[in-house]
């Protein structure tokens, strides 16, 4: 993890490269996922997280090496923001035992300890206790890590998130909830599923601090993000970060989209988080066409060779079948 | 006779029970707007309104229990937990509510509500989401517990489901929604007994569900060794056609239980045990099982169809009770 | 059920002497209850209500027939003031087949068909979803019922109660939420499981109308709870009524009651529900001490009658161990 | 040695890992200012603190889900779980978190938590808090699940189930916390094997947790009619010690298990499929089980009675393997 912690973003032309380069990455990478779904080089489930790419590169800028992260089924953009290398992920979307969860995970589980990346949970609402269970770890230790654990709005309704913020607020445990309002649970628009809408008032109802913030800006997710940081850093107790964004592609790859019209998803594609900050940052002179030219191609490179090295990864063999249930020691 | 898919059969069945009683409707994640994560209830929507295909918001424990309140009000719910593998989070609904209701208040009160969800590993969905739970529900006393396997069995036994006065779950296995086949008009259908699929004299292949398809094909295989396996569908896993069970036995003097579930403490060994209270004398052999292994199942197709039972497991477990 | 509902209290010397009668049946029954359990008539788990009959007795003047009741495991009181005559509750406490649960349930689980008393649930908050589902059955099937669902401030930690406020505000469902504040859920005070303490925030973060009274004042509570099925019934949606009280005794017949003072204890029974009652509808000459002596003459009477009843009941024989499992036609 | 109560063995556990591992600590509802539902921890908030003997609100999942990040952060938590009735409100972050991480994550996060739950009937309790759910609990694959019947492996397991890198569970029967015996003071401990508790000749009775008991008083009278009954306590259900199950029953070649969950699909079930797989042709008659009826645990004492295992119906049923 090279992002420098700290409590302001410093929007010089590295950072802003950095900012681009990380929104890219996911977005090629993703690109190609979806590719490789169709000719069945990746299967079961596969989220494309396309249109919220801010949300993870902003919010990962403003962790360090100690933090944990913990997200959900749709977690490739938090796994490649937070430093797993493409190749690993690929390959773990192929199921190759060179996959940052050795094969066994898939898409919807990747794990990476050296990056404290614990999932890459499928179950909604799922990580929100592990994630509070690991600031407690750090708490008690008194390290000094904030857990950050992404989510989306659906799962605000599950009783396990009123039952994690009233836990991560009463003892205050450092853990940073971001959850990625995306205005829709698979078909199920926010307004059919809460009888309050506004995510903030939700939070607050815990006494949970908490900030609202166009999740289709870089900059302000990150500014949103190192505040929320610092705070909990200072031992202020959790903080909910709501980050508005909107998902571009279907729920997953089975999904016809009865639900939303086109219209909709038009609009929202007008305030793409990697044009828009592509075009601020070239029209402000913090980076020239060149600078996105080789981003581009970089990320094109990077993303060939990711496929490379997934598809010249090995299948884990099936004697080892009963690995992983336990400890090999306790065998 | 009209040709259906099972996920078609489902969805006829709701359609039926929905025209016929007005008391009954369905609620669940995603059933209205999206269509069913399945495809089953597409089109319900907007045939029966947003009163009566309720999309639910992600929280299983309080809309399996609604559905249980209202059940007790006087309707006839279904609730569809999208799949087993979130049924967990309604759990306490179900075995501490569901399952004693009646009991507790001393048969003054009843729920007839029925839960329906999806089941079964095979699509790649990795450990969380391939859990094959109908087996390991049928210990709990208070609830009927229902596999559908054959595109008849989800066209009836939905409406059956709801002419009973008390719980029932049903677990259909997500594989088999796209199967197809015939199914008579005006057929009959019964939620208490097992069926024969196949008759054979040489040893019982007992199975349900989504393990159904792989028996039959391991038996018509198992044929041309000179084998001549019977297949015998559970259909209800709750109560078990014990009857059913012990007379395929009694014939065949041989058995093998094919089961999706985790082998420890899984369905198959209450159906040996039945097998060995009720037959012990009369088997020619101990009875075997073809299981998932005990393994949370794993994201690649190979590791996955290696935890899963399969069409030569069947066979090669069936040759050894054989002593082939 | 001989309550008639309305939206006003109409504190006349009848509505007073039932008032007080009700209290009172609820106290001397219980401390009846206290005494059989320790000679072991009554066995199992036994909460007692003493100290709170104000709230159970205070709502149910607002509810009619066609209202359901769903309660915890503390709730002789409740059905008490149900209707359910004191004589199947006690054989029901006995576990003798004349119980109003059959003898099947016990303490914790009194159900009565007749006045649509849906339990004795002893799963802290499981009750919710069943309340708000019958609330659902009325709604769907234009009934005028109120389903009302009493709870302890322990619940409000639960998942269960997260979900089910949540959709009957978003379905409006003709739900009435009761939470019994006692300050604790066994020995946890409300400020250890709670960062928000106040409970009519958290409700008004479903928004979902809100009202906290004084528990111990039974004219509060009546008025209150009028006023929330008055508004319920009216289609407002699902109501919140927190009363604040306390219970007298230990939670249950085991606990030493080691995380609470007895200087607390005695301040709040210096406000006992049953005495503040009497003494002000004595000073307002609403009744006279005569009444009261002809009350505890009655309750006495009545619980005596219902003790005899219980020890005459009779055991349920071994061989239909196995009935109400399932409907006996399936068998 | 030391005479302690079931109780004070568990309690003086907890005391030492705490001393012995500052990375220990119990959290769960009124651990700590009530002293413990059943008292196991009276006391030790005062000796460790607030910080360390964490009261819970009511929120199984989350706190449940809450020790095993903890785990995965670096710290050893006990969380106690009131009873297994609740339980099922936590059922989602047992199966699909902690018996999944160490897979899902290919073995990189392993989840050492361990947790404790009172279990059982016999108290009067009802259909809500009488539930015996450690058998069903064995089914899933990636937990470890302990019952310990006994004074000693209730002093001994807590410290050894700390030391297992993955998730272990501690049933405790709450009938037993007023035992009392005299346990050695540096005993040795292990959670992987069964133990006989008795010798015998005649026939294995194969039991655990509560039903230990039982089984040994059954044993003892059956003596007086000239059965010698060897009594298995299986103190770890999974993974199950098969080894044990079949060397006894090898040696017996009858066997008759008592269990005190549910008969259908209990884990009785698993026992005799195991001793059929594995001991099929050395059986002198088939394997027999006295399990708890099939009926939510009713209030009335004579009921529960009836409903439950009882030394009684070991006798009967013993009789009956034995051909008497
Ligand atoms: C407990 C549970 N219930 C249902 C599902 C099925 N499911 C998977 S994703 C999803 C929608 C979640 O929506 P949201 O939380 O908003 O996240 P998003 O997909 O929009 O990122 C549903 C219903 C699940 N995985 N877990
Ligand atoms: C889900 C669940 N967890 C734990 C318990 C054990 N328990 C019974 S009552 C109780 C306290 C409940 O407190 P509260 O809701 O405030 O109600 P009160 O007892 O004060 O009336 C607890 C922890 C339970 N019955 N159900
Ligand atoms: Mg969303
Ligand atoms: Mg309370």
């Amino acid at each position: 993890m090279d992002h420098p912690a700290g409590t302001k973003v410093q929007l010089n032309r590295d950072h802003c490269l950095t900012l681009l380069r990380e929104m890219i990455r996911i977005r090629r990478f993703e690109e190609k996922c979806a590719e490789l779904y169709t000719v069945e080089k990746i299967r079961g489930f596969l989220h494309l997280y396309i249109g919220q790419e801010a949300v993870a590169v902003g919010v990962m800028q403003a962790l360090g090496a100690d933090d944990a992260v913990v997200a959900t089924y749709r977690e490739h953009g938090h796994a490649l923001a937070r430093g797993i290398p493409a190749t690993r992920i690929m390959a773990e979307m192929f199921g190759k035992q060179e996959g940052c969860s050795g094969g066994r995970g898939g898409s919807m589980h990747l794990f990476d300890k050296a990056n404290r990346f614990y999932g890459g949970n499928a179950i909604v609402a799922g990580g929100l206790p592990l994630a509070a269970g690991l600031a407690l770890a750090d708490q008690m230790q008194a390290k000094p890590g904030v857990s950050t654990c992404f989510f989306g709005e659906g799962a605000a309704a599950e009783g396990e998130f009123h039952e994690t913020l009233n836990l991560a607020a009463l003892w205050r445990l450092p853990v940073l909830f971001v959850c990625e309002n995306n205005l829709y649970a698979m078909g199920t628009a926010l307004g059919l599923s809460e009888s309050e809408t506004d995510l903030a008032a939700k939070a607050a109802s815990y006494r949970i601090a908490s900030e609202a913030v166009d999740g289709m800006n870089v900059v302000e997710v990150e500014a949103a993000a190192r505040r929320a940081v610092d705070s909990i850093r200072r031992g202020d107790g959790p903080r909910f970060l709501e980050c508005r964004t909107y998902r571009f592609r279907a729920h997953s790859m089975f999904d016809p989209q009865l639900y939303r019209d086109k219209s909709e998803i038009e609009i929202w594609m007008k305030r793409d988080p990697i044009v828009r900050f592509r075009d601020w940052a070239l029209k402000a002179g913090e980076m020239h066409d060149a600078d996105v030219t080789r981003i581009e191609a970089d990320v094109a490179a990077e993303v060939a060779q990711a496929v490379e090295f997934a598809e010249n990864g090995t299948w884990e063999p099936v004697d080892t079948l009963l690995h992983h249930v336990g400890a090999e020691s306790r065998l | 006779m009209t040709a259906l898919t099972y996920r078609d059969a489902v969805r006829e069945a709701i359609r039926e029970a929905m025209m016929a009683d007005p008391r009954v409707f369905l609620m669940g994640e995603d059933v209205g707007r999206y269509g069913g994560c399945y495809a089953v209830s597409k089109g319900l929507l907007e045939e029966f309104g947003p009163d009566r295909i309720r999309d639910t918001p992600l929280s299983e424990s309080a809309f399996t229990g609604i559905g249980m309140g209202a059940a007790m009000g006087g309707m006839r719910p279904i609730v569809e937990i999208m799949t087993c593998n979130f049924s967990l989070l309604a759990l306490d609904q179900i075995m501490n509510n569901a399952a004693t209701i009646r009991h507790m208040s001393g048969g003054q009160f009843n729920v007839p509500v029925v839960i329906r969800m999806a089941t079964g590993g095979g699509r790649q969905l990795a450990a969380q989401h391939s859990h094959s739970l109908e087996g390991w529900y049928a210990h709990i006393p208070g609830l009927r517990i229902l596999a559908p396997a054959t595109v008849e069995d989800a066209r009836g036994m939905l409406g059956q489901a709801l002419q009973d006065p008390d719980p029932v779950l049903i677990f259909e296995n997500a594989l088999l929604y796209n199967d197809s086949a015939d199914v008579p008009a005006d057929q009959r259908c019964d939620i208490d007994r097992a069926a024969i699929r196949r008759e054979g004299a040489d040893i019982s292949l007992i199975t349900y569900g989504g393990s159904l398809g792989k028996s039959l094909e391991a038996a018509h295989l198992l044929d041309a060794e000179g084998i001549g396996a019977e297949v015998l569908d559970l259909r209800v896993l709750r109560p078990l056609d014990e009857g059913a069970i012990l007379s395929s036995v009694a014939k065949t003097r041989r058995a093998l239980i094919v089961d999706e579930g985790w082998r420890s403490g899984g369905i198959s060994a209450e159906i040996i045990a039945r097998i060995v209270d009720g037959g012990f004398w009369s088997l020619d052999a101990p009875p075997a099982r073809v299981c998932s292994e005990e393994v949370p199942i794993p994201y690649p197709a190979h590791l996955e169809e290696a935890a899963l039972p399969s069409v030569e497991k069947i066979i090669a477990a069936a040759r050894t009770v054989m002593g082939r």
